[in-house]
């Protein structure tokens, strides 16, 4: 209604989160890829003010692969691993159990199959879903696990699905399944760049719109570009998108702080 | 010249001052009344007892930097808190605070009308305010404040006037002596006029439970958001002393002005030692603690459940209560 | 003579603030010129004695419909009215040729009330004797009661039809602005 | 001139809906949280929060960390209830390591966090009302918080970010004298807790606000993935203590408070419920802690063996978890990941609130009890 004439007040939706998305765009601005942002931001940084390179440490060197342990012999599997067994036949590649938890690994062109059956099979009925997250593992070729962590609020179990995706692999959204899903769903995504298809409403969530590089990777370094350049001001005033009015000095000062 | 020019003005000065005075203790007396409310012990640091807090305050408040936003009216944005502050205190033009006429300014024959269409004047400050800051919940506070204060003043003036259908006179004196005469306060003849006046007063003051158009939980402080230093200030000194001059009209209406407690009662007569104005400014602030203690007690209504208490609730039954006083009136 | 000088200063004034509220740039400045007018206006009323009608003036015009106005200007966006909805059929000296009918009407009303000789018992009303405030001292102290008196005697008929237009035009416009009700 | 015309030059006025933004610097977003309104009127058409001001990257940070640092940082995530996430975050691991926590220890991890609900409850309770324009009780609800925090600073020397607890145990056993102050203070909480109810269960404002505002069936809202008191709310039974019992609830006996209307009212009963629940727990367990050592057997380097698990504990908010990886081989998890009860919690604001008025969106903000350290971690 009073937009029309309001709207110059200066509060629309788009423009008012100034810090964390002024710094973030211009983040998007560099070149860089999302691996070395570090050191390029180092390299472009002015003459007078020579200071030490920051060194990204190198992360240690990962496993090769993750651990899914079998369940130890003997052990009979239980109602719900079997009725999925049964129910999308071929789709669970590898049963895994640790520490009390049970967990079934499956392809990822099955995915939404096993999860309809998990929601919908009365002896599964997972209908709660509890946390969608992801672990990177990048010396591997398919290096993301993506997991899933299911909740029965009738039967009161849960059973965790693991899917295994490359960097480019789409994986299937599950919100049409569990709306639960939606901002859990945006946050693997802003943390790990895993390509979800058919999601609703795929943004950043955590990080800022701009933000360059997915900061979960292993390979993303402990001190992203954004702290760059936020530990120097006069390399951030410089490449901010802000109009540089009078005593735009002065003003940064208390905005570094 | 004297009668006509001197004392006039002296009363008036006298007057202005006694009322922002009063608005600075006032503010002091909600803080502590609420403070106590609340097992807190509120102002201590300036003065005794934090005493002197009242006189702080204004001090801070003028010595503030006063804002305006780039993009805000600023004609418009200046005149605001003014048409606010302004209509409340002209308003005591017409308070008596005594019998005789020494006590007020002028007593004229619409005195009652006089102050129902000066304080409507007094809306214009909120709603301008809220538009000038050119801010989006200034102005939706600015809405929400013209739509209470329009709907809560049509209760208000529909309920005085089966007062005035009561007495018969419009003149702020006359309906004291009325209730002199009947030896009866109003608040008994009319028990219900009285809920509705005090209900609608605390919707036109935007006063808890009714302060939507300043619910700074919701509205980040409402149409002064955008307002500082001495302009808030302004907006500050009209809201208490609409406070003041809300009191002032209910005991006036029905508590018997400046008359003490059963006045044709003889076995009470030794009550006639306090002088007239010390019982009606004790009444006065005997409704502003009950204004504060309501705020101190009481959720805030929601935008829609409080308009439909003035439309729904409110107005009818005040329409009724005229019927029946009219009804009354002729019978008897 | 005091009362001369009050008069055209208010004379003045209003026309001044009426030409304003046609002229300013900003509607929101235009319905503020106008409150000022209605102030000044119920001003003059005073002047007149007629203090009731003064303070109606303000409860009701001031108070009220100009709230109104002022809703309705702040929540639709004026500055782009004129282009849009400029119409091309109209012709400037309608507005002229109504303007003018106006003023002769007024004038001719100027005229005929001052010529007229019972002018004052016409305007003055049914306001006879037998009123039960014929032994009010002056017009000042009881106006309120006479105008009531008046309303509802000899104007009664033509003031009960005022309030029945003013409640046909009321549910006309709530008719009108809901769409379903 | 038809009846049409007026309507169709209103229709060309017609104007777009308002976009507000709500936060983040608002005194009734409970931190820095960010919702976009689109507003019809007054009426909320459509809500986006903006999540994320305040977030530190606590999981990439605690893989980077031994596993006993990790235990401080879990202390800044729900700031307002830090003895809650210390013990989920113990648990888990002691899940990975299959360590046995001694029994005393145990009673008293539930005594610290039913107290830490307690605290949590008294936050909520007097923001939630506050946003509702009851001011008053938020001066009460903090003074006996007061009463909580005292305690805590009894137990561990801190007020707010208590390090309270280790893999394995606790880290100090507790001070003589504590456990009488403990059930003193639950006979102080009993008594205060109806002077609020006093103040709100029956006032007419507060239905008037609370009642069906925000209703949300039992389903939706498990589809939505909510979560303890919101999820309780309407009606569903589920509570981590209950269905997959941790430290000593399953030797104590206590009530899963449930609602029936799903509506903002109902949260507010099963959260004044919980308060007698949690007091009823803190009592039965300070009266049966057992004698006994306080810590386990746990290896000088922690380090667990390859595997992964997911381990949830209910939380004041609801139900948190966490999510750990360890690769067996580093003194640090591989993955770690927090399932933040309020962050899904906060995901339903948007179903909550559309339809409903301004003034509602920051009653429904109170009634999900939210904080941004969690959600934004």
């Amino acid at each position: 209604m009073a937009d029309e004439t309001k709207s110059q007040s200066g509060q629309d939706g788009a423009d008012s989160r100034p810090r964390a998305a002024g710094a973030g765009s211009k983040v998007a601005e560099k070149p860089a890829a999302a691996g070395k942002p570090a050191a390029e931001a180092a390299a472009r940084k002015p003459a007078p003010k020579p200071r030490p390179k920051p060194k990204p440490k190198a992360p240690p060197e990962p496993p090769k692969a993750p651990e899914d342990q079998a369940p130890p012999d003997g052990m009979e599997l239980p109602k719900m691993v079997t009725a999925v067994q049964a129910g999308a036949p071929g789709a669970v590649q590898q049963v895994s159990y640790w520490v009390g938890d049970w967990t079934v690994i499956v392809a990822v062109d099955r995915l939404l199959d096993v999860m309809r059956f998990l929601r919908d099979d009365d002896s599964t009925s997972f209908d709660y879903c509890s946390d969608v997250t992801a672990a990177d593992w990048p010396p591997r070729e398919k290096r993301f696990d993506v997991v899933y962590c299911l909740y029965s609020t009738r039967l009161r179990h849960r059973l965790r699905v693991k899917v295994r995706v490359g960097e480019q692999d789409p994986v299937e959204s599950v919100t049409q399944l569990w709306p639960a899903a939606d901002w859990l769903e945006r946050e693997v995504y802003d943390q790990f760049g895993i390509d979800i298809v058919n999601h609703p409403d795929l943004r950043r969530i955590l990080m800022p719109e701009q933000w360059q590089g997915y900061p979960q990777r292993k390979d993303y370094p402990l001190e992203g570009p954004g702290e760059l350049l936020m530990e120097n001001p006069q390399d951030w005033l410089r490449v901010r998108n802000l109009p540089d009015e009078a005593g735009a000095g002065a003003d940064a000062d208390v905005e570094i702080e | 010249m004297l009668e006509t020019i001197v004392v006039p003005l002296a009363k008036i000065v006298v007057l202005l001052n006694a009322v922002l005075v009063a608005v600075t203790f006032l503010v002091l007396m909600e803080r502590k009344v609420i403070a106590w409310a609340q097992s807190r012990l509120g102002p201590m640091r300036v003065g005794p007892y934090g005493i002197l807090q009242a006189i702080a305050d204004p001090i801070k408040l003028i010595l503030k930097e006063d804002i305006t936003p780039r993009k805000a009216d600023k004609y418009v944005f200046t005149l605001a808190p003014i048409m606010s502050l302004v209509p409340a205190l002209v308003v005591f033009a017409v308070v008596p605070f005594g019998p005789d006429p020494f006590y007020y300014l002028s007593d004229i024959n619409v005195g009652l009308l006089f102050i129902i269409s000066v304080t409507s004047i007094g809306v214009y400050g909120i709603i301008l305010g809220g538009w000038a800051s050119n801010s989006k919940y200034p102005l939706l506070a600015s809405l929400r404040a013209s739509a209470q204060l329009i709907s809560y003043e049509i209760a208000v003036t529909m309920t005085l006037v089966s007062v005035i259908l009561t007495t018969g006179t419009l003149s702020l004196v006359g309906i004291v002596e009325a209730q002199r005469e009947g030896g009866l306060w109003f608040a008994f003849v009319q028990p219900v006029a009285l809920m509705l006046v005090f209900i609608g007063g605390l919707a036109e003051t935007n006063r808890a439970p009714f302060d939507l158009p300043e619910a700074e939980t919701e509205l980040t402080g409402g149409f002064h958001t955008e307002y500082s230093g001495m302009r808030f200030s302004l907006f500050f000194l009209a809201e208490y002393a609409n406070m003041i001059v809300i009191s002032a009209i209910v005991v006036i209406m029905f508590f018997g002005g400046w008359l003490q407690p059963f006045p044709n009662v003889p076995a009470l007569a030794f009550l006639g030692f306090v002088p007239p104005w010390i019982w009606f400014i004790g009444k006065i602030f005997l409704f502003l603690y009950v204004f504060i203690w309501i705020r101190a007690t009481l959720p805030r209504y929601r935008y829609d459940q409080l308009m439909a208490l003035g439309w729904k609730v409110l107005i009818p039954v005040a329409i009724g209560n005229l019927v029946v006083t009219g009804i009354l009136k002729v019978a008897l | 003579m005091a009362e001369a000088i009050v008069f055209w200063t208010l004379a003045v004034l209003i026309l001044g603030l009426g030409i304003a509220v046609i002229s300013a740039r900003s509607a929101v400045h235009s319905v503020l010129f106008l409150v000022v007018n209605f102030l000044l206006v119920a001003v003059l009323y005073v002047t007149l004695n007629a203090e009731f009608v003064a303070v109606i003036q303000v409860l009701v015009y001031a108070g009220g419909i100009v709230v109104l106005y002022l809703f309705v200007v702040m929540l639709v966006n004026l500055k782009k009215a004129p282009e849009r909805y400029a119409d091309p059929r109209r012709v400037p000296w309608t507005g002229t040729l109504l303007a003018g009918a106006v003023l002769a009407e007024v004038i001719a009303i100027g005229v005929y009330s001052t010529v007229s000789s019972d002018g004052a018992a016409a305007t003055g009303g049914g306001l006879g004797a037998d009123t039960p405030f014929s032994d009010c001292g002056s017009l000042v102290s009881c106006n309120t009661e006479q105008l009531g008196w008046v309303l509802y005697t000899s104007y009664l008929i033509p003031f009960e039809l005022a309030s029945m237009l003013l409640l046909v035009a009321m549910i006309g416009a709530i008719v009108l602005a809901k769409r379903h009700l | 001139m038809t009846l049409e015309a007026p309507r169709a030059s209103t229709t060309q006025f017609d104007t777009d809906e308002l976009v507000i933004n709500m936060g983040p610097q608002h005194p009734s977003t409970h931190g820095v949280l960010r919702v976009v309104l689109k507003l019809d009127g007054e009426r909320v058409i459509d809500a986006d929060c903006v999540i994320g001001y305040i977030h530190r990257g606590i999981e990439k940070l605690s893989e980077n960390r031994d596993w006993t640092q990790i235990i401080l940082l879990t202390d800044r995530m729900d700031y307002v209830a830090a003895a809650t996430n210390n013990l989920g975050y113990c648990q888990t691991v002691e899940k990975l390591m299959q360590i046995e926590v001694p029994r005393r220890a145990r009673y008293l991890r539930t005594v610290l966090a039913e107290l830490q609900r307690i605290a949590s409850h008294c936050l909520w309770l007097g923001t939630h009302a506050m946003d509702i324009g009851a001011m008053t009780v938020l001066l009460y609800a903090f003074r006996e918080r007061e009463f909580v925090l005292d305690l805590f600073e009894e137990f561990c020397g801190a007020r707010l970010t208590y390090n309270s607890m280790r893999i394995g145990g606790l880290p100090l056993d507790i001070p003589p004298g504590w456990d009488k102050k403990v059930l003193s203070f639950c006979d102080l909480m009993e008594g205060k807790l109806n002077d609020y109810e006093t103040l709100l269960t029956n006032n007419r404002i507060w239905l008037k606000r609370t009642r069906d505002v925000g209703v949300i069936s039992g389903d939706e809202a498990i589809g939505l993935g909510l979560c303890g008191p919101p999820l309780r709310g309407s009606g569903v039974p589920r509570d981590v203590r209950k269905d997959e019992p941790y430290a000593a609830y399953d030797e104590l006996e206590f009530n899963v408070p449930l609602g029936t209307r799903g509506d903002t009212y109902d949260r507010y009963l099963i959260r004044m419920d919980e308060f007698r629940e949690s007091i009823r727990l803190v009592r039965q367990a300070v009266e049966g802690i057992p004698e006994g050592p306080i810590m386990g057997k746990v290896p000088r380097l922690i380090k667990p063996p390859a595997g992964e698990t997911y381990h949830a504990i209910e939380s004041p908010k609801g139900e948190l978890g966490y999510f750990i990886v360890s690769d067996g081989k580093s003194t640090n998890p591989y993955r770690f990941r927090v399932r933040p009860p309020s962050f899904c919690n906060l995901q339903g604001l948007k179903r909550l609130v559309t339809g409903h008025l301004v003034a509602d969106v920051v009653a429904l903000i109170g009634t999900i009890d939210i904080v941004l350290g969690e959600v934004d971690r």
